[in-house]
């Protein structure tokens, strides 16, 4: 028992184990790598309700460019994740952090909607975000934010890394959280149109996309009402690659090796009509067949029979 | 020099018509100094599906059999095959889980996804991360390690959609050499993996081995 | 000999005049004091910045700048004159930048530098040594001697020393005393030799060299030594390879043999080995 | 006690067929044949009182007190068994204690008695523990004003206007009813007139009761026989117990605190006057 | 944008937000009035202009938090979770000293993992209203008057100059709003609007004073303009 295994039903969280050899080799070795993060723009606002004559609502929008130090690591990677059905994340910081604290959350609300028989609100998951990333101080770093419908109504946070929380009625974050405010603090209105909102959004977007290192490729927007969740993936592309007019395909045989071995994958079977189950028979070769040797192999057997 | 770049190694993923192939250097470093010249990065997962880990060599060799471990559990439990993305997301939370003391590795994986009633064409499968399990999931190619910078460009160049097996074994085999005649760290000789529906095409490359 | 020089020119009028400065400052440079570039020495910590900037000393890898460096090369003496193989690759960091550098600087006809380190240090400093030794040729009426061709360079970095120069060469050449051969480093070591070999993969090349040295050695064989001195590290060290440039210096001056592919020579070796092995299996049985 | 002797009064953690625990009702009994101690609440402060009965000439005046101070505005007085009381009481300290470091308020005095009755009841669920043999009383004046609670071996606590434990408490209790049922209620002082007369009325009753209860028990002695008759025939028999009173009033600056001894004293002529002035009637 | 000016003074962990602040708390007879600036900076970048650094903790208290936000809004939570605790257990509203304590508690045994300067008011029925400071690495001081965050530091002359026993709710709230805009006015991070709070037995009563209409009383005719001056500061009034 106090012997766990190392995979099998190991306890809950980090593993902390190789962080004393990680110092170390640091230490010796200067410099640990650079995981992947999302130097990105992700906003957020409120739209509808009051005169507009609309159901209140949030849009969500993000580029969708992933970044490992210079490099562009992904081009078109969705950054807007699902958390319930009416509740949608967009997440900045290191990409596998926010990638991983809104699968917990997103399973822990889902859990959370069975036991109490209706769906989770808003200010639920923004709770269990801020404790869950307080409880780690920043180290897990995911820069969100989050919007949903409830029953109590639209709801948008930003929740930082070290736990705490804003609410407001527009938001960005990321890199290109200063181009695209000031696209925000320019336009924004209260009590927009849904196309309104997606189209400021979306600007925003465009605009850390273009001015911000961090950010790029394309927009990505989601649009949550009481009605349901519309995910806008890809709902601008201005950044689409040129066609090569011409290729570099290289003539067979431009490399040279100097071993090969191939491995066949389609099994191949002699079916011959005999009288009588292992009966030998004149002029009939009697070969073993490949048992339980991978797909195939249980077919194998049965011809024996 | 880093951690990533102790042992040197690079790896390179790329889709093709219906197939994927998937290609590593074979030295292994420690600092300048050549080591091996037999070093493969790239370990099969089942027929269809390989996966190759470019880093830190100790790290390669637990993290390698760790996951054969937690395959074959999988394979006994489920009785059936492991998908790509299945695999994708097993090495992705082995190594989340150990978010504050990582694996010194970038996994690169490629394989065809099994036929299903559901999927009846399933589109062949590359994927790879970083570190501490930040999945991506490219359309076209995926690399890895020392020579990373320099496969990004090349690859960059020379990739084009639906290339037949033989096409894309001289792409990856020509973008894997150029680059890593770029690097120190990698390079002394390269293998390269054409996965296809039918078969698995294993060549050893005339590499430059300085 | 500064003294015996100013007695044998007129006496100088005003002291402090351009012209004299500038008599003085070729006077000095001429036994390696100020150089090309005298005036930086002055501009604060120079080591301080290129450890801030640079890579140099690998001091910090973090520096945006990384020189060119990573080397094999070798020179041995042995009857038949000089043989000098280098590598010619350089490395920025782990990136290959270049395999193509030429390592041997050609001094002058009859000298030949190598080049280890700082590619530019040695390129600058080994190219102003040709200037001090044709004004030499020109003053004496005859060739420099290698031993005050190399301390002319000893006596340059080391006016440097502890600024941040970074070079390790070998001067080689022919004079009245037949073959000879010098090892000069920024730290101002200055050493005469038989057999030298400097770079990252120097001590590969001296595994080779060591087994199959000998002052007696024939022209071909000790060229061929050299060539596989090089293959052997080029192979093994990252930051040597590419080709292999081979000279010769004899009496009547150097010759440059050739350049030769690393990569290729590497599989004609192996192949041979292979062949060797299958002879011996052959005959064993 | 019908029941008893049938084997379910050997544990706590077991019921009789009716549903009793025989030990709990057992240190009742502890708690009834000790010396009695009364708390009265007046309108403006509240008494404690108990008489000490005096094993032991020897034994230093004024000394081994029944009233501990629980907290600056909290006393206790327990009947039973003395240790129990003692270790009762630290335990209320620390409760108290506790809730002024978390709450930086004093705690008020039903709080309290919440915690000791939940620790009190604790020792009635295990076998391997025996009930406290005392009944608590829990006197204090809080922000809601002077309070009163008791708390009984078996967990239970009341809040009471006037109470009293132990031996003759039936006695105490209408002589409480009848000083409770005064015009426009009692004062403090008037209180401790009344406590004191109460305790050294019950105590020159219950002397002689005590003195042939013991010579029943100790018939089969002949020493402890001639013990007895040696007792009967003390002259200074009434000084066989000392009357020990606390308060928190406004005199006290709401604090606990002793019954001044001239107060007490005073109390004690008075009351030792009336009691012959009764006799005298009877 | 991160790390160009780090508060070393607040301790703050890289790249954390940051309550820049002016936060106060004033009591009157009958209750207390509390008020804060509005900016919450990460670097030199506002992260929000339009906080509400008074946060409730339950009917009759609030609180007012500089430092780190999300120490503080943890701290806030957890106390809050603890009060209404309270409420459940004994029957009653906790008294506001309680509620410093469990403030206090929290933020003095984790002392070097906090960064978080709090100023706890409300109303009870024991004492009226109170102010209770709770400063960097804990401690409890029961004030007539607090003013806490960074942009406390330029306002204690005036505080101490202006502040009189005696007041009662518009003086009150009138010296809170001055104070507050003297000590943005100086202090770069804090800023943007004001929000203040007045408690007693029976209310709970939001202010909100936005940016352009702030006091300036003290920037002189020449920069207002001839009768711009609107505000008075209290010791006239």
């Amino acid at each position: 028992m106090a012997a766990k295994g190392p995979v099998e039903g190991s306890s809950i969280g980090f593993d902390f184990s190789n962080y004393a050899r990680n110092e170390f080799l640091g230490q010796r070795l200067n410099g640990l790598p650079k995981a992947t993060s999302t130097g990105t723009t992700i906003v957020g606002l409120k739209f509808g309700g009051g005169d507009s004559g609309e159901e209140e609502g949030i849009c969500l929008g993000a580029d969708t460019r992933a970044t490992g130090g210079p490099i562009v690591a992904d081009k078109n990677c969705e950054k807007i994740h699902y958390l319930a059905p009416h509740m949608r994340c967009c997440g900045a910081g290191t990409a596998a952090d926010t990638e991983f604290v809104t699968n917990l959350i997103s399973s822990n609300l889902e859990l959370h909607a069975l036991s109490q028989g209706r769906p989770a609100r808003i200010v639920t998951a923004m709770t269990m975000l801020k404790q869950y990333l307080f409880r780690y101080q920043g180290h897990v770093g995911a820069y969100l934010v989050l919007g949903g419908v409830d029953s109590t109504g639209a709801h948008l946070f930003t929740v930082h890394a070290h736990g705490s929380t804003d609410k407001l009625p527009y938001v960005t974050m990321g890199s290109g959280s200063l181009a695209a405010m000031a696209v925000f603090e320019s336009a924004f209105k209260q009590n927009m149109k849904r196309q309104e909102a997606i189209d400021l959004v979306s600007r925003a977007i465009r605009s850390g996309v273009f001015n911000d290192l961090g950010s790029g490729s394309n927009v990505d927007v989601a649009v949550i009402t009481k009605a349901g969740t519309e995910m806008l993936r890809n709902y601008e592309m201005p950044n689409e690659r040129g066609v090569k007019s011409r290729n570099y395909k290289f003539r067979r045989g431009t490399t040279a090796w100097t071993k090969e071995s191939i491995r066949s994958l389609v099994v191949s079977e002699d079916v011959r009509i005999t009288s009588g189950a292992g009966k030998e028979q004149p002029g009939v070769e009697v070969r073993p067949v490949a048992i339980g040797a991978g797909p195939g192999g249980e077919e194998g057997m049965e011809v024996d029979s | 020099m880093s951690v990533m770049e102790l042992n040197g190694g690079s790896v390179v993923a790329m889709v093709g018509k219906d197939c994927v192939a998937i290609a590593s250097d074979l030295r292994l470093g420690n600092q300048a100094v050549g080591i091996a010249a037999n070093f493969d990065k790239v370990f099969p997962v089942n027929d269809k599906l390989y996966y190759a880990l470019p880093g830190l060599a100790t790290d390669v060799y637990t993290l390698r059999e760790h996951l054969r471990f937690r395959v074959n559990m999988y394979r006994m439990k489920e009785e059936r095959e492991i998908t790509p993305k299945t695999f994708t997301h097993l090495v992705s939370s082995t190594l989340y889980e150990k978010r504050f003391g990582p694996f010194f590795i970038e996994p690169v994986i490629a394989g065809l996804p099994p036929k299903t009633e559901l999927e009846p064409n399933p589109k062949p499968f590359i994927s790879c991360m970083d570190t501490i399990g930040c999945i991506t999931t490219p359309k076209d190619f995926a690399v890895a390690g020392t020579a990373g910078d320099k496969l990004y460009g090349i690859a960059e160049g020379l990739w084009e959609p639906d290339l037949e097996p033989e096409d894309l074994f001289e792409t990856i085999s020509q973008t894997l050499l150029n680059a890593v005649d770029r690097d120190a760290l990698s390079g002394w000789g390269a293998v390269v993996h054409i996965i296809t529906q039918d078969k698995v095409i294993t060549r050893t490359l005339r590499a430059r081995m300085d | 000999m500064n003294s015996v020089l100013a007695q044998l020119q007129p006496p100088k009028h005003h002291f402090g005049d351009d012209e004299d400065r500038r008599e003085l400052e070729r006077d000095a440079a001429e036994w390696g004091s100020m150089g090309g570039f005298g005036n930086l020495g002055r501009s604060g910590a120079p080591s301080a910045f290129l450890n801030l900037h640079t890579d140099s000393m690998s001091a910090n890898p973090q520096a945006k700048i990384k020189l060119a460096h990573g080397t094999t090369t070798l020179a041995f003496r042995f009857k038949g004159g000089i043989i000098v193989a280098v590598d010619s690759r350089a490395t920025a960091g782990s990136y290959i930048a270049s395999g193509t550098v030429k390592k041997v600087i050609e001094i002058n006809p009859y000298l030949l530098g190598t080049m280890a380190g700082g590619a530019a240090d040695c390129q600058y400093w080994e190219t102003y040594l040709g200037m001090q030794c044709r004004l030499h040729e020109l003053r004496n009426k005859e060739r420099i001697s290698v031993a005050a061709a190399s301390k002319i360079l000893s006596n340059i970095v080391y006016q440097y020393k502890g600024m941040g120069l970074s070079m390790g060469t070998m001067i080689c050449g022919w004079d009245k005393t037949g073959p000879a051969l010098f090892y000069v480093d920024s730290d101002g070591q200055r050493l005469k030799g038989d057999l030298f070999s400097v770079g990252s993969g120097s001590t590969f090349a001296y595994g080779v060299l060591d087994q199959g040295y000998s002052y007696d050695l024939s022209d071909e064989d000790a060229q061929e030594l050299g060539r596989r001195s090089i293959i052997a590290a080029g192979h093994r060290d990252a930051y040597s390879g590419n080709t292999c440039n081979l000279f010769h210096v004899r009496q009547d001056g150097w010759e440059f043999i050739g350049n030769y592919d690393v990569n290729e020579l590497w599989y004609e070796y192996e192949a041979k080995k292979k062949a060797a092995r299958e002879e011996a299996m052959a005959v064993e049985a | 006690m019908s029941s008893i002797g049938t084997g379910y009064d050997l544990s706590v953690s077991t019921y009789s067929p009716d549903g009793r625990l025989f030990q709990v009702e057992y240190a009742n009994k502890a708690v009834e044949a000790a010396g009695v101690a009364v708390g009265l609440r007046c309108t403006d402060g509240i008494i404690l009182g108990v008489e000490r009965l005096l094993h032991s000439k020897l034994l230093v005046k004024g000394a081994n007190r029944r009233i501990q101070s629980v907290d600056e505005h909290i006393g206790m007085a327990t009947a039973g068994l003395l240790a129990d009381g003692k270790h009762l009481g630290s335990r209320a300290r620390d409760e108290a204690a506790n809730f002024r470091e978390t709450y930086n308020a004093p705690v008020t005095v039903q709080v309290l008695s919440d915690r000791i009755s939940g620790y009190v009841q604790a020792y009635t669920c295990y076998g391997s523990v025996r009930p406290f043999g005392i009944s608590t009383l829990v006197a204090g004046a809080d922000k809601t004003g002077p309070r009163l609670f008791c708390i009984e071996p078996s967990g239970v606590f009341y809040g009471y206007r006037a109470c009293a434990v132990g031996k003759g408490r039936a006695l105490a209790r209408t002589e409480l009813e009848k000083v409770l049922a005064k015009e426009g209620g009692v004062s403090v002082r008037e209180g401790v007139m009344e406590v004191a007369r109460m305790l050294s009325g019950l105590a020159s009753y219950l002397a002689p009761l005590a003195i042939s209860l013991s010579r029943s028990t100790a018939v089969e002695s002949v020493k402890n026989d001639v013990l007895a008759i040696h007792l009967v025939h003390d002259d200074n028999q009434d000084k066989a117990f000392e009357l020990e009173m606390t308060w928190v009033c406004e005199e006290s600056g709401m604090k606990h605190a002793a019954v001044p001894a001239d107060l007490l004293a005073e109390a004690e002529e008075k009351a030792k006057a009336a009691l012959e002035e009764g006799m005298e009637e009877d | 944008m991160e790390g160009i000016n780090t508060v070393d003074l607040m301790r703050l962990k890289h790249g954390e937000v940051n309550l820049g602040t002016s936060i106060m708390a004033v009591r009157f007879e009958g209750g207390v009035v509390i008020g804060a600036d509005t900016r919450t900076t990460t670097g030199s970048y506002i992260a929000n202009r339009v906080t509400d650094k008074l946060t409730h903790i339950h009917d009759r208290i609030y609180c007012c938090r500089s430092g780190s936000a999300a120490d503080t809004q943890a701290v806030a939570d957890a106390v809050h979770q603890h009060a209404q605790l309270y409420a459940a257990i004994y029957g009653e509203r906790p008294p506001v000293a309680t509620v410093a304590a469990l403030f206090e508690k929290l933020c003095y045994d984790n002392k070097d993992q906090l960064s978080a300067g709090i100023i706890v008011a409300g109303w009870d029925k024991e004492k009226g209203g109170s102010v209770y400071n709770i400063p960097l690495g804990g401690g409890t001081f029961q004030q007539p008057w607090a003013i806490g965050g960074s942009g406390s530091t330029y306002v204690y002359g005036y505080c101490d100059a202006t502040y009189q026993e005696g007041w009662g709710e518009a003086e009150t709230l009138q010296f809170v709003k001055n104070t507050l805009a003297l000590a943005m006015a100086r202090d770069g991070s804090s800023g943007g609007c004001i929000r203040m709070c007045v408690i007693t037995e029976d209310k709970v009563e939001r202010h909100f004073v936005p940016g352009n209409e702030l006091p300036r009383f003290w920037e002189g005719k020449e920069v207002i303009g001839g009768l711009a001056q609107t505000t008075k500061p209290v010791a006239a009034a």
